[in-house]
């Protein structure tokens, strides 16, 4: 159990670098959207997920926590997609210009 | 730490500085939980995640973002810079005069703060030291900041509304951005998704006040996540969705309602012969005990607080967000 | 500044008490927005933020080494003569920042209602303008 | 972790700020959990974990609202940062 959860959070932390790496070196708005939007999901639902492996083995009360941080999973899991789906919307109609290989 | 003052510093435009106080407020509140302060915590992030920034974005939203820069208010600037840097000064040369960082003998840890940490559990039966603090031995200073909230609302009301309805031909005539009509199908995910969501939030809400004795929680931050989920439904769907639910004459009244049955709670009280607010005199009316009739005179308070809480962000938001006029928002 | 006046002591004192320090840090960036910055946003930005300053004040003070947070364990509240004082933060402290959070988002909201009314009448956020108009 | 991100709110643009405090938001879930794991108090602060999974996407929804709503293009890509600030 520990060892999946270590590997689960360390997996997560791996995606999420991903998604700092790409925030920072995507040239425009909508590639790094692409990069924040999903690596950041992924990356938490799959930390969340070994948090979830540590909790149950401690505890008496650790079925109350475990199912408390599937929520959070949940509502990340449909918070984060619609967050991100409002954002690139609101770039949209704002006019934010997609990137070209000419344009620099 | 220091960072966040750097992070702070940043602001340029008026929506980015909107934002990054957002951000703010999140590292504001991973502060507090690692200083050990969880209900604190936990309403800066009801707060910060939910109301604060909405607030500032609403403002913008019915003005402009557009900030003019001003040449020759350098000299200005460097003289306030040198007047705080005077009073930082003076603040930092007091600070011998403080105690230590985490010492426990500290005036502040050593004078009042043990009773109440000793004896809330035999008093109260609460065993959340913060919500018996704040509801029971402290519950003037929480009548009081609730009243305060109530004040600020009715304070909001009477400076966006009245004039407004005065002079409402002349605004549509200067056509102070009028917000273009509103376009149903362009947020079908976002309105999908709220509906999912605020039952949820409602439901986790009331947990948090009622659970408020047991964990972190109670009325101010479930009256906090109330109103947020109240300020997702008016943004997700329209203004007007809100207002056909809520007219604003009820919901003043329910922020009126919520000081009320706090004060009622003192009095009622009083009537039953002990001081006001001294809810152990309460048993031969609520079940249990003195201490249990304590702790069910906390949750009649907190219910109040959260009432009064919830519908004063409301009305603020709305109020906010659309100008006053009532008609058509964020 | 001070420091350069007084001895070593006083530095080790600073660096021992950082956040009294950050403390001071916030309150100044919070003065100097609401004094230097035209923006009346930026003004109600800078209340805010010495706002957190004073919370982060009243926190750091009621904090303990080795303490946990203010709530009582399942074990603690059967027998309540096992309650060590200095295993708990202060509550105190909590609760009247508690509540001036939500105070503080409150002033928020008049101050922001405020500089909407000064928009609708001048129609800008800058002080300079605005004192133009109003000499008009 | 979080200093590559305070990087990101710096970021060019408004929207681009957006998503960095998204991103944030959500990392301070994790974080809160992992105080909690270390403090071996995880009850405390998983409700504030919760509280924040259910609100931290109302400000990105607001401010994305925003600009739907009044579709000006100027404060994206003229944020007029030339103010000393």
């Amino acid at each position: 159990m520990e060892i999946l959860a270590y590997t689960l959070i360390s997996t997560g932390l791996i995606f999420f670098l991903g998604t700092t790496i790409g925030l920072l070196r995507f040239p425009d708005f909508y590639s790094r959207m692409h990069a924040a939007g999903k690596g950041d999901t992924l990356s938490t639902v799959v930390i969340l997920l070994g948090c979830i492996c540590i909790v149950s083995t401690q505890g008496d009360m650790s079925w109350l926590l475990g199912l408390k941080i599937l929520l959070i999973i949940n509502f990340i899991f449909i918070g984060s997609p619609t967050a991100t789906h409002a954002m690139m919307d609101a770039g949209n109609k704002a006019g934010a210009e997609p990137w070209r290989k000419d344009s620099k | 730490m220091v960072l966040f003052a750097l992070i702070s510093l940043s602001i340029q435009n008026l929506m980015g500085a909107a934002i990054v106080f957002g951000a703010y407020s999140f590292m504001m509140c991973l502060i507090w939980a690692g200083m050990g302060a969880v209900d604190v915590a936990f309403t800066e992030a009801a707060v910060g995640a939910g109301v604060s920034t909405v607030f500032i974005v609403s403002t913008i939203y019915n003005t402009s973002a557009t900030m003019r820069s001003r040449p020759g208010g350098m000299a200005f600037k460097f003289f306030i810079g040198v007047v705080v840097t005077l009073a930082g000064a003076f603040l930092l040369s007091a600070l011998t005069d403080f105690p230590d960082w985490g010492d426990p003998n500290s005036p502040v840890n050593a004078t009042v703060v043990p009773y109440y940490i000793e004896n809330s559990i035999d008093d109260t039966h609460v065993p959340n030291l913060v919500t018996s603090v704040l509801a029971d031995y402290r519950g003037f200073d929480t009548l009081l900041e609730t009243t305060v909230v109530f004040i600020a609302c009715i304070a909001i009301y009477s400076i966006l509304r009245i004039e407004t309805a005065k002079s409402k031909t002349d605004e549509t005539e200067e056509g102070i951005t009028s917000p273009p009509s509103y376009n149903p199908s362009d947020s079908l995910i976002v309105r999908q998704a709220s509906r999912f969501m605020i039952p949820f939030m409602q439901l986790f809400a009331l947990y948090v006040i009622a659970h408020g004795h047991y964990s972190p929680g109670g009325g101010f931050q479930g009256g906090v996540i109330l109103g947020a989920s109240l300020i997702l439904l008016a943004i997700s769907f329209d203004l007007k969705f809100l207002l056909r639910h809520w007219r604003e004459k009820s919901l003043m009244l329910l922020v009126a309602s919520g000081v009320f049955l706090y004060a009622a709670v003192g009095l009622a009280c009083v009537f039953m012969g002990g001081n006001y607010l001294e809810y152990g005199i309460l048993d031969s009316i609520l079940p249990g005990d003195q201490a249990m009739a304590r702790s069910h005179g906390i949750l009649l308070v907190e219910i109040g607080v959260g009432i009064t809480v919830m519908f004063s962000m409301v009305a603020i938001h709305i109020n906010l967000a659309s100008n006053g006029r009532f008609d058509r928002g964020l | 500044m001070v420091d350069s006046t007084a001895g070593s002591d006083t530095m080790e004192n600073l660096i021992a008490n950082f956040n009294y320090v950050i403390v001071v840090i916030l309150m100044m960036i919070g003065l100097w927005a609401m004094l230097a910055q035209k923006n009346l946003i930026k003004k109600c930005i800078g209340m805010a933020i010495f706002q957190t300053g004073i919370i982060l004040f009243f926190i750091s003070i009621g904090a303990k080494n080795e303490a946990k947070v203010p709530i009582l364990s399942k074990f603690v509240v059967e027998n309540s003569s096992a309650i060590i004082v200095n295993d708990y933060a202060n509550p105190l402290t909590q609760i009247l920042m508690l509540t001036a959070i939500v105070v503080g988002v409150a002033t928020l909201g008049v101050g922001l209602a405020l500089a909407q009314k000064v928009y609708q009448q001048h129609s800008t956020f800058h002080e300079d303008e605005i004192l133009e108009n109003q000499r008009k | 972790m979080l200093l590559v991100l305070i990087r990101a709110v710096k970021g060019p643009t408004v929207i681009d700020r957006l998503v960095a405090i998204n991103v944030i938001g959500t990392k301070s879930i994790v974080l809160l959990l992992f105080a909690g794991i270390l403090f071996s108090q995880l009850e405390m602060f998983v409700d504030i974990a919760l509280g924040y999974g259910l609100l931290n996407y109302i400000v990105s929804i607001a401010a994305s609202r925003y600009y739907q709503h009044r579709k000006s293009l100027e404060p994206v890509h003229a944020p007029q940062g030339g103010q000393p600030s």
